[in-house]
């Protein structure tokens, strides 16, 4: 065990599984030298070379369709989007390629392609560096979308990431990259199958799903609202698709009460999928409406409003009370 | 009637490796010459003078047959699938009528190691890597959305995204140079295609990483209802040149030139001089697709003009003016050809169609939970029927 | 009034938008001469010229990212894209600046452009011919995203949305092109607002929510219900972006039971949106879980395999049932 | 302090209308040049026997010292929000140390009705447009997501998605002609944007429609830390010629040979030949942006080489040697960049944040029920802590 940033953990766990498997190849924008602007390939290629560790020219699409190509040679590449707002121009590649060559080809062919992207705000960015596109991937059939909340996940589910067979979009919460946690870097790989929800925090009057970035705010409003009496439990979905609703189940059947958080808008955001299949599967259960905690219906704001914008503790328990006296 | 398989390849023109027959010492000399490269005129004659002759200096009398038997073949494949789609045996077809010498002369240029990846059109080259035809027809067919294995052939599964499939290319041939290969990645898109930015950035990663590719543009002068001029006013091979990839403008309806055009592109590839760019002029004599009407935007005048250039009747001439083919020859052809499309139709007529449950396979390598279940829930919805009945 | 089909109404209509206005200019690719692959601008470079009806190469980003410098020029575009499948090269362009442009500016740049998308299956297509991409539209902030069902809807709404200051994504039910209905082509354009949804049935068991293609099949249903002794009331929801709740709220309130139907995939649809929100606000109203068809987790099918993948009456009325036994 | 408003652009070097300056007859001869066009040698010397001398023949002592004046202001500027960074008064900063000339002498070339689309690097050029400096801080602060008002200053609010805007330069170069104007729009863009589709597919469109637009590339040798070579290892200009796009390749940090090509390319957007790709080849002096580290990436002895290129030093020369400033000249120019920057800072303290309402307004130009419905929501809410309180 040791203590690192989550940015070191998935420094470690890259690492880690390029020293598993020749075949992992890093791929994107200033990756290479840089480290990439959060450092997270660090050192990388220094250790491993340029031919395992690639800078790209400036080209998102070429980034994607070129590791595609990758791919069908039998390679396992890992690219890196700079930043979440830059996902866009490689959308088609993502969409009509990576998510549909296994179907296209009825099994024939595979793309073991994972596709790291830093999301979400809180960091004081310029437009364009703080948006939560998870619910476009989520919703296209063929890829896998996950998100660590923590160091110790970060290390872990990188490497499960990597180590798919399938397409797996990887987000990670850019405004937790220097907030530390224990990691099980020398033990066996978690079997915490990556598409696990987790129970962080027991409760049994609320249940509070989130992931991500978020994760730690609901665990911050789960501690206040113990301090005023309330229990709270605490789920980190990890995984958008699929989700782990019969994890999210238990705990309604438990609490009777759920609160669905991200920083992504609310409308047409994860938390719909959440709220309409909970609201479907424990009808019976519910005792007040499943409340949606998220952005607004607008873009990313400028930073010094992005406060507003983002759910923290207190919007969040405004909905944990709303349950309480539906 | 049998069809080459990836194996059977290593006989016959395909296997004439570029590094054997093309001196890496003259590539650039090659890779220097301007113009439209020529070999075979439009009346059937050998055109002198152009050093791309000493690329098909092995094609003997055999081959220009095999070439033109090929073509011949392949020319009825397309005519037959045109019958089917017609007769509401396809959903569709995009028919290659007119392009048989730019994908014929290019496939049997490549090495048993390449690998393709081509557009809808490309009827011609999967054939010529030995894919059975009827086979092609499952996607048109819509009873699948691919035919073949693309490992077993060396050819990939076609892309229908226009200018999605360089960039796939260009990947795949980075990958040959991690692997320390010495093949090479060939992929065919049309003169719309070339305005997509997708290709232009396969262009620039090809040409920053200096990787084994070959970038084949067929020019058949649309893009549905588009003229290419709306696409560029400059010749496709000069896009190239902006990224400083060499480019070689081949008369598309010329099987030998494509053929000689194509081995040096190759051979440029598996001597890590990186990619190339051949621009292919030719004419798509049909339709963009069955759907198509091409009385809407182009002229009689100019499917005239190129109905005398067909690719195959140039050969066709050449064969018979040098004593090389015989009438027999040309029954011999005519009934190789009604084999292979009287196959083609039975196989479409027995495809099966797919199975509610395959609807749910090849989602993803991997177990997935959402899929199992929404799996089992449509079971069971269609079970209540049959129980209903 | 005259019969029309809605790829004839859809004609119309921008015909009409060309007269009232020339700052309206059509682009895209294939238009002109051609008339598009569905012949719904036919015509129009004949009578309007090729200076307002304008031929593009074949790059989709490139339609929209040039769109976008003609309305900062003053211009209203109409932009085709061929079919839904091919968007994709183009969603950076929409969602990074097509939808963010008014708000970067601060309301001193408008951006009212129209994205004409025919959609949706059932017309026996090869892949990337038969997608509903509508909820990663509906999910950015700063588009309108909307979908006429039939050709008197296709008609003014076509009017109304190149009317919009705001970019309208514009999604056309490729397989209802050729259903014929009637059109009030004379007379004044109809007051009944872009963004309201709309009862075509009435009834006071169940509600069906639908749009563009699925609202044929939804009457249809409801229609084989009536011989069956349930009443269902019908709302073709026209307007994705913003979704008219009030109007959902107001017929759940009296049939406390709803089925929404898309073809898009189930996980992460606008279903989901509906679900969501509905079961949030009728929370006392529902008599049964809201239920969802539609699309299933996998990307579209071989066309030979369509008629599984996509909701019939059938599978609506499967739905409707399990609401009445819930 | 006042600063040049759209209208006082008449007055000065940059009203000097390119079809007034610039002959439609000589037009080709100047695009034909072939080679590095430089006026001012790197000791500030001017250079003999190029042709584009003739293009800025008007600018006299005053003009030069005028130019002078921009750069060393805008230099100052930069360093202002540097300083304003490193204190938190800004979230980021992109300098533009040592691309002054590029953008100074690009920019006085604009006519006044010349629309621009800039990226986040060009403070020079928004300042020559007569944008208050205090409003170029405004996004870079947070305080909002732009500064100014396009149409009143001809500049759009910069792009930060890199290689958005030559698509959108280009439509509006496209509406320019549709309404028969004969102003022009031009772009600026890096040589890593040169990697992205949008740009090539603008590339694409401006030729094919022959559309009066830019294409303005500033090469300063690195994408953050990408080597432009890992763009492409041809020049940029070449990458036009691909299209049939002209290209001007120009020394970047030699003000009066960007202000002559700039002219150039206008004139001939003008004049109805179309597009022209202008690369000033330049160097980015300083980090990418204040989150950038250099160190990791490049040497010390590039920054050296490049350092004795300086821009501002460069013409400083001329104007000493040729008699043409005194130290009076220097000591004026300097108290006018500090009276700047000294309003830049006390602009930059004195900034408003957002109020939390704002950040529901113009998200549609247009009523909408949910955003109505969210803002109204959240108002309550905020209202509720205050009850508490
Ligand atoms: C990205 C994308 N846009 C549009 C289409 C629709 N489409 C199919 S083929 C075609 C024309 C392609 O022309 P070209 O590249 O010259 O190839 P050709 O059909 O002539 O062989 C178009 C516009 C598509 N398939 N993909
Ligand atoms: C589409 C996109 N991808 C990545 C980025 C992140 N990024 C911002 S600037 C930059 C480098 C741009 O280099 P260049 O085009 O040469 O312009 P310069 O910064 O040198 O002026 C990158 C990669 C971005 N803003 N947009
Ligand atoms: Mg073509
Ligand atoms: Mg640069």
């Amino acid at each position: 065990m040791s203590t690192m940033s989550l940015g070191k953990a998935l420094n470690s766990g890259l690492r880690r599984a390029m020293e598993h498997d020749p075949k992992v190849v890093l791929m994107g924008e200033d990756i290479g030298k840089l480290g990439g602007v959060f450092r997270v390939t660090e050192g990388l290629q220094r250790d491993f070379g340029d031919r395992r560790v690639i800078d790209t020219p400036l080209a998102e699409s070429g980034v994607i369709g070129t590791a595609v190509g990758l791919a069908m040679r039998g390679y396992r590449p890992v690219c890196e989007i700079q930043f979440d707002g830059f996902v866009y121009p490689a959308f088609d590649q993502i969409v009509s390629q990576v998510a549909k060559l296994h179907y296209r080809n009825e099994g024939r062919v595979t793309v073991p392609l994972t596709i790291r992207i830093p999301f979400g705000g809180g960091v004081g960015a310029v437009e364009h560096h703080s948006e939560s596109p998870e619910a476009y991937f989520a919703h296209t059939a063929g890829l896998r979308v996950v998100t660590p909340s923590n160091a110790a996940d970060g290390y872990r589910m990188i490497q499960q990431a990597i180590a798919s067979d399938d397409p797996v979009v990887f987000f990670e919460p850019k405004r937790r990259y220097w907030e530390k946690g224990e990691v099980d870097d020398d033990g066996a790989l978690s079997d915490v199958p990556l598409e696990r929800a987790v129970v962080l925090r027991e409760g049994d009057q609320v249940t509070i799903a989130a992931y991500g970035p978020m994760v730690a705010t609901a665990l911050h409003a789960a501690h206040i609202a113990e301090g005023e009496g309330t229990s709270v439990e605490v789920i980190d979905l990890r995984s958008l698709s699929p989700i782990d609703f019969a994890t999210l189940e238990a705990s309604v059947h438990k609490t009777g009460r759920l609160v669905v958080a991200h920083e992504a808008s609310v409308f047409g955001g994860l938390g719909a999928e959440i709220a309409a299949r909970i609201s479907e599967r424990c009808f019976f259960h519910l005792e007040a409406p499943v409340r949606r905690v998220g952005g607004f219906a607008t873009p990313y704001p400028a930073s010094r409003a992005e406060d507003h914008f983002l759910p923290d503790a207190d919007r969040i328990l405004h909905e944990v009370d709303r349950c309480l006296q539906p | 009637m049998k069809y080459p398989c990836r194996a059977q390849l290593v006989k016959g023109v395909q296997v004439t490796t570029a590094p054997v027959r093309v001196p890496d010492t003259r590539i650039p000399e090659w890779t220097g010459f301007d113009g439209l490269v020529q070999l075979i005129s439009v009346d059937g004659q050998r055109t002198v003078g152009c050093p791309y002759w000493e690329l098909v200096g092995d094609v003997d009398a055999n081959q220009l047959r095999d070439l033109y038997r090929d073509m011949a073949i392949v020319r009825r494949i397309d005519a037959e699938a045109m019958a089917l789609q017609r007769q509401g045996e396809l959903a569709l077809w995009a028919p290659l009528l007119g392009q048989e010498a730019a994908q014929v002369g290019s496939a049997r240029a490549l090495r048993h190691d390449d690998f393709v990846f081509p557009s809808y059109r490309e009827h011609g080259v999967v054939y010529c890597l030995g894919v059975d035809p009827v086979q092609m027809l499952r996607l048109w067919r819509g009873a699948g959305l691919s035919g073949w294995d693309p490992d077993v052939h060396g050819i990939a599964t076609p892309a229908i995204v226009v200018g999605s499939q360089p960039l796939h290319a260009t990947g795949y041939a980075l990958g040959v140079t991690l692997d320390g290969a010495n093949s090479a990645a060939l992929t065919y898109f049309g003169d719309g295609a070339t305005s997509e930015g997708d290709v232009a950035e396969a262009f620039g990663f090809a040409a920053s990483y200096v990787v084994p590719v070959v970038f084949f543009c067929q020019n058949n002068q649309w893009a549905i209802s588009e003229p290419v001029r709306l696409q560029s006013h400059t010749s496709i091979v000069q896009r190239g040149r902006g990224y400083g990839i060499p480019g070689i403008q081949v008369d598309g309806n010329d099987v030998l030139a494509v053929l000689a055009a194509t081995r040096l592109a190759l051979a440029r590839a598996s001597a890590g001089e990186g990619p190339t760019l051949i621009e292919a002029v030719t004419y798509r004599m049909g339709p963009h697709t069955t759907s198509d009407d091409p009385t809407r935007y182009r002229s009689a005048a100019q499917d005239e003009e190129w109905r005398a250039k067909d690719p195959l009747a140039r050969l066709s001439a050449l064969l018979h003016t040098e004593g090389l083919a015989d009438e027999e020859f040309d029954r011999q052809v005519e009934s190789d050809a009604s084999a292979v499309s009287a196959a083609l139709r039975a196989g479409c007529l027995a495809m099966p169609d797919p199975e509610p449950a395959d609807l749910f396979d090849h989602v993803y390598a991997e177990p997935h939970a959402l899929l199992q279940e929404e799996r089992d829930a449509y079971a069971a919805y269609l079970a209540e029927f049959d129980e209903g009945a």
